[in-house]
């Protein structure tokens, strides 16, 4: 058992990690509350994210921070548009042929992205990569602060307009009851497009905040998603608190779990964690009734 | 067709009959031309998927290879036929490595060259074996490659025993020179077949130079953080750290030990998979002093110097990748002029028989043993100002190791 | 099937003919894409009985084929036993392990992406417990020694493994039509559609699924086994990685989830346009080098067919019902 | 034949039922009513055994079922359809009822000639080959009936199996369920409307508010005060006798 001050460095480095974490569990989440659908083709859009961000900034000098409204404007666009014109098009109306078609966008986006960009590991180095916060024993870089930070208020303006916006209620309604919002004249296949947008979006604002402390290849972005599933079935498959809770959760546990059961068998913390939740509490500490 | 031993004489008929007619549909089209046909070799690597960047930098050193063999004149033993590349994907799978090795047996290829991933490797060369066609493992870093008793695999570079036993050597020249200031190390592993073999022959090969290994951390690919390693490390306090892992967990775990503050008087990696110019370029200070031992060209070869500005100006970076496979389709050229064949039983002893001398690579004359290289050995390089400079072994150096690094304020 | 009855003996010894006629005509590669076309069938089949035919749709069945792989696998090269002894005790060790899945998860009353998600965790776990454990050997792998025999298991001629791989899928095909016509077959379906009404009309339907994935575990733990033989090496993402996982689904469900032939259909396109958009890349001078490219016209297929089949490509036999509207 | 005793069943602090009894005795048809919402289906299901009651009991032929797995009370003789219809959608309507004769068969022969002669007595022997998902209302409402039926059950709960129908096939409803009965199948039948309970019952039971308020023959139900108000609301029932 490491020291108590190690341990609290490393509830620190948690919660940092954690803050990434929430964002992409809750364009998850918000998918999947909405249209219950998985989507396989997470990762692969949080990649193509990642490569807008850094190509903003190698092509143009965009700081990454800078480039987050721009990237969020853009991926909810490429989300919009690739739920109206493939998704929701093409599902004939089953859940699993959205699975198919995400997966199949997952092939694509992939392939052309190596096709296109190539394979090698991009990174972007800003100047303030390495400045960092000391706290104790823990060191806490710059990047890693701001991006818990923004996470943080972004996923509070989501929360916020999903609350109050009346876009926001709608979805909320639709999430509830499908038919419901049918027959009182929701436009339900525009909100769809719009939830996975949303989704999208997330994914964006969490490449603006990876990719100063992160880097890209065509395949990094798988490495965020199944602990981004583990996130929003611990906070409740559908609840925007649960996965902000739930991401930090994780990011706390995987940190401790490293630390105590060393790094590589820590990582089963978060799939034990995962399969306690849904044998004990399927519906997440978050999640209303099934 | 080389049909492999006992089968019905039918099925042979059988197949001799439509070959023909696969090789027609198939679009394989028969080399029929004035000149001595195309020596074919089959090119397998992971060109997508998880490891592509490193499948595409094996194939472009290849295909340079290629021409450039062809360019001299071909094999001149042979009435200077050319060698012809069969490119193959392996995606990162073992299926379909397997499945590429048939495909180009089919096509006639007179040996491989690949795979990258050593799993593939492993299955792709056993497959090649039932038609004792030679594979040349290019990269690939698992003894178990060679310790099958397979006749017709060849890996030129050495494996990760002998990168651990000159890295062991060049640290402890290094530390003996330094007064010994290094007494503790801690080594950080990825959990595959390579990190782990690598870990665990350091960790009992460590306290014969004097130094203790304090601990084994072995991590994922990917690992999204290091935060929680920089703090684990900056707790133990070692005086050195050893690490073996591939390209992008190489490059953020040094980042993060850089932004952490981790103060020791040595990064030292063994075959540390993103030591390479553009991490040096593009983190000068992350990477500075790092030292690695692993493959690397002969900085004094103008061959290999001559290569090294023609991969750059392509656009591409000089990465052991591209001149480890130019190398194998060097010592497979070489063995083709020897053998005066492509009959695969004659290249296989020409193969085995070589005394190649690998041009570009640091190496002592190749020389067999069981498939392994004997002269094969690894480089010890240290980034210094924004470039990589070998360190080790001294014949080939070309500055002087900064040992121990100064302390960050 | 929508084909005539009549037809449909004829049509399948057609098939069977066409099927063991075909490595003596084709070159080994091309015997070799056929070994793998049933091969995915055959695990392909594993999945669908549990995912198509009962609907308990699973994104970790990797976890029951590495079980089976590591288990004869260890049993062999730890153990000194014979491979064919082994398989059947892999069999075993998978249809246990799944027997544990489905005894926690649906006592737990796990339904849809909730059970999928728990096995996609599951194969983790055992991914890590891989890596990790000493008896697995960890991320070195576990290597059998090549021993041409087919005592051993293993086979100097690939037409051999082929028409094993052939067996094994036909087999499987016997299964899933069986549990077309059979009681057993019939609750599957009933629980799927509905488990409601299954349970209201005397279906035991936590009896029924945990045997379906007993079942399912056992026969992708076959398909282990038989891959640990026929390549010689595995490891821990191999044996556990999503990838198979992702394969076993997709066949089924490209091929039409819930049929007989739906996994066999799926593994044979999926399979030939892996192949084909492969071989076009290395053929056509100018996609020489753009191998990506292959995959991403894999991609594009998948979606096609998604798009133009909503059945799978088993819909363009047979007529069904439209999709109830989801809820 | 059937007791039920006291039962209670909450859901989150609100009572669904409340202390409710009732029996049904051998060759009976008994009707329960009551209003929407009054807990006459969450009775039916602690009953059938989807819900665990809180407390109370249920027996059975003399034997306690309570809290047992439905398909266990299934296999007993007891089985219930669906208010909101639950098709096998996918299958065809001769498997949807060869479900229920695989109760106690496994020989599909057996089975699809018992699903025949079952389609042939709910009047469905013309939709033996059409998917269950492409049923009209009635279809289904037949469908379920057909599916219970075939598990050869002594006693029979059907919820609500005449609501959204037309009187026409309402009546050919009643039919069937007449001739049910004659063939020896005890009946509980919730329904939502009073009239159709009343052509076809021998006793009523109304529940209202989880309370089970009143019991008797279809016209002393009719007549009953408290029935009327529960049903009218407060007051009703004075001024309709004014």
């Amino acid at each position: 058992m490491p020291d108590p001050a190690i341990l609290l460095a490393g509830v620190l480095n948690g919660l940092l990690a954690g803050g990434i974490y929430v964002l992409v569990a809750v364009g998850l989440t918000l998918i999947y509350g909405v249209l219950h659908i998985i989507n396989f083709a997470h990762g692969s859009l949080l990649m193509l994210a990642m490569y807008a961000v850094f190509y903003l900034w190698r092509l143009l000098g965009i700081d990454p921070y800078a480039a987050l409204p721009m990237v969020i404007a853009g991926s909810f666009a490429f989300g919009f548009v690739l739920y109206r014109l493939l998704i929701g098009r093409y599902n004939h109306g089953r859940d699993e042929n959205i699975l198919l078609i995400t997966l199949g966008v997952s092939i694509v986006v992939d392939n052309a992205a190596l096709l296109f960009f190539g394979g090698d590991t991009q990174t972007i180095d800003v100047t303030y990569a390495g400045s960092f916060v000391e706290l104790g024993a823990a060191f806490l870089p710059l990047p890693k602060i701001i991006s818990f930070a923004a996470s943080l208020l972004l996923c509070l303006i989501l929360g916020l307009y999903m609350a109050k916006s009346d876009t926001g209620k709608a979805i909320r309604a639709l999430a509830r009851e499908r038919q419901g919002a049918r027959l009182v004249g929701i436009d339900v296949d525009k909100l769809f497009a719009v939830s996975y947008g949303i989704g999208i979006a997330c994914l964006g604002a969490a490449a603006c905040l990876l990719m100063p402390s992160y880097y890209v290849t065509p395949s990094s972005g798988h490495a965020f998603v199944l602990v981004a599933f583990t996130i929003v079935v611990l906070g409740g498959m559908g609840s925007f608190v649960g996965a902000a809770v739930g991401g930090f959760i994780i990011g706390i546990t995987e940190s401790l779990g490293g630390l105590i059961l060393g790094e590589q068998l820590g990582q089963i913390g978060i799939s034990l964690i995962f399969i306690l939740i849904l044998l004990l509490k399927p519906t997440g500490l978050f999640g209303g009734a099934r | 067709m080389t049909s492999q031993g006992k089968f019905p004489v039918s099925r042979r008929g059988f197949v001799a009959g439509s070959s023909a007619l696969a090789a027609g549909t198939l679009g394989f089209p028969a080399v029929l031309r004035a000149q001595p046909a195309a020596v074919k070799v089959g090119m397998i690597h992971p060109v997508t998927g998880f490891v592509a960047y490193n499948g595409q930098q094996s194939r472009l050193g290849g295909t340079m290879a290629v021409e450039d063999v062809n360019k001299a004149g071909g094999i001149k033993s042979m009435g200077g036929a050319k060698l012809e590349a069969l490119l193959g994907d392996s995606q990162s799978k073992v299926e379909v490595g397997v499945s590429e090795v048939e495909k180009m047996n089919e096509q006639g290829v007179a040996a491989y060259i690949g795979c990258y991933q050593s799993p593939v490797g492993i299955a792709a060369s056993q497959a090649a074996a039932k038609y004792n066609t030679p594979f040349l493992i290019d990269v690939g870093a698992s003894d178990l490659l060679v310790s099958r008793g397979l006749k017709n695999v060849f890996r030129l570079k050495p494996g990760f025993g002998v990168c651990v036993d000159d890295g062991i050597a060049s640290l402890g020249a290094l530390n003996k020179a330094a007064g010994g200031v290094a007494k503790t190390a801690v080594i950080v592993h990825e959990s595959g077949e390579f990190g782990t073999g690598t870990a665990k022959l350091l960790a009992g090969k460590l306290p014969s130079i004097d130094i203790q290994a304090k601990e084994l951390i072995a991590h994922d690919n990917p690992t999204r953080n290091f935060d929680n390693i920089a703090l684990r490390i900056r707790s133990l306090a070692p005086d050195i750290v050893m690490m073996s892992n591939y390209g992008n967990e190489y490059m953020l775990l040094a980042r993060t030990l850089y932004q952490q503050k981790v103060n020791v008087a040595g990064f030292f990696s063994i075959l540390g998979g993103g030591f390479n110019y553009k991490f040096v370029k593009e983190m000068p200070d992350v990477a500075q002093y790092m030292m690695d031992v692993n493959h690397w060209f002969n900085p004094r070869s103008a061959q290999a110097q001559a290569l090294k500005k023609r991969v750059e100006d392509g656009g591409a970076l000089f990465t052991f990748e591209v001149y480890l496979t130019y190398t194998n389709v060097m010592l497979l050229a070489d063995s083709l002029e020897r053998a005066g064949t492509a009959d695969k039983e004659k290249l296989t002893a020409a193969l085995a028989s070589s005394t190649f001398k690998a041009e570009l690579m640091p190496y002592g004359p190749t020389r067999f043993v069981n498939g392994q290289n004997q002269g094969g050995r690894p480089a010890t390089m240290q980034a210094l100002k924004g470039d990589i400079e070998v360190i080790a072994p001294a014949e080939f150096a070309s500055a002087k190791a900064v040992f121990p690094k100064p302390k960050l304020n | 099937m929508n084909v005539p009855s009549s037809w449909r003996v004829p049509l399948l010894a057609t098939g069977i003919a066409a099927a063991l006629a075909y490595p003596l005509l084709v070159p080994n590669y091309l015997v070799t894409v056929g070994m793998l076309v049933f091969f995915t069938a055959f695990i392909g089949q594993s999945w669908n009985i549990a995912g198509g035919f009962a609907g308990q749709t699973s994104f970790g069945h990797v976890v029951f084929f590495g079980t089976g792989a590591y288990t004869s696998t260890i049993l062999q090269v730890t153990y000194g036993w014979n491979p064919w002894l082994a398989w059947p005790v892999a069999m075993a060790a998978g249809g246990a392990v799944g027997w544990m899945i489905a005894v926690l998860s649906f006592r737990a009353g796990l339904k849809g992406s909730y059970f999928a998600l728990i096995t996609l965790a599951f194969a983790e776990v055992f991914r890590i417990l891989a890596n990790s454990v000493p008896f697995t050997r960890g991320g070195l792998g576990m290597l059998i020694k090549a021993d041409p025999r087919p005592e051993n298991f293993q086979f100097r001629d690939p037409i051999w493994i082929y028409y094993l791989a052939f067996v094994l899928c036909a087999v499987s095909i016997l299964i899933a039509w069986q549990l077309t016509r059979s009681r057993f077959g019939a609750r599957l379906v009933a629980i799927r559609e509905n488990e409601d009404a299954a349970r209201a009309l005397g279906i035991d339907v936590f009896a029924e699924k945990v045997k379906v994935l007993t079942l399912s575990g056992a026969m992708c733990a076959a398909g282990g086994t038989f891959y640990a033989q026929k390549y010689l090496y595995i490891d821990p993402s191999i044996a556990f990685g999503v990838d198979k996982s992702v394969e076993m689904l997709l066949v089924s469900m490209v091929g039409g989830a819930g049929t007989v032939f739906g996994p066999l259909i799926g593994s044979v396109a999926l399979t030939g346009i892996n192949e084909g958009t492969r071989w076009l890349a290395g053929i056509v001078p100018a996609l020489k080098n753009v191998q990506p490219l292959s995959l991403v016209v894999y991609g594009l297929m998948l979606i096609l067919i998604v798009a133009r089949l909503p059945d799978g490509l088993m819909g363009l036999f047979r007529r069904r019902p439209k999709a109830v509207p989801r809820a | 034949m059937l007791e039920v005793r006291d039962l209670s069943k909450s859901f989150g602090g609100l009572k669904a039922v409340d202390g409710a009894s009732l029996d049904v005795r051998r060759g009976e048809i008994v009707g329960l009513i009551g209003p929407n919402g009054a807990g006459k289906t969450t009775l039916f299901a602690a009953i059938a055994g989807f819900h665990r009651p809180d407390a109370g009991h249920v027996a059975f032929e003399g034997r306690d079922i309570t809290g047992l797995a439905p398909y266990k009370i299934c296999a007993a003789g007891m089985v219930r359809t669906f208010q909101i219809t639950q098709p096998f959608a996918a299958i065809s309507v001769r498997e949807n009822i060869m479900i229920g004769a695989y109760l106690h068969t496994g020989d599909r022969r057996l089975a699809e000639r018992e699903a025949e002669a079952v389609a042939s007595r709910v009047g469905m022997g013309g939709q033996l080959d059409q998917n269950g998902a492409d049923l009209t209302v009635a279809g289904r409402k037949r469908l379920e009936l057909a599916r219970a039926l075939a598990t050869g059950p002594r006693l029979l709960l059907l919820d609500e199996v005449m609501a959204g129908l037309n009187p026409t096939e309402i009546g050919e409803i009643v039919e069937v369920i007449r001739d049910i009965r004659a063939a020896g199948v005890t009946i509980l039948l919730i329904e939502h409307v009073m009239q159709a309970v009343t052509s076809l019952a021998e006793r009523v039971y109304v529940l209202n508010q989880g309370r089970m308020i009143a019991e008797g023959t279809p016209a002393e139900i009719a007549s009953d005060p408290g029935v009327i108000e529960a049903y009218l609301g407060h007051g009703a029932a004075k001024v309709l006798r004014a």
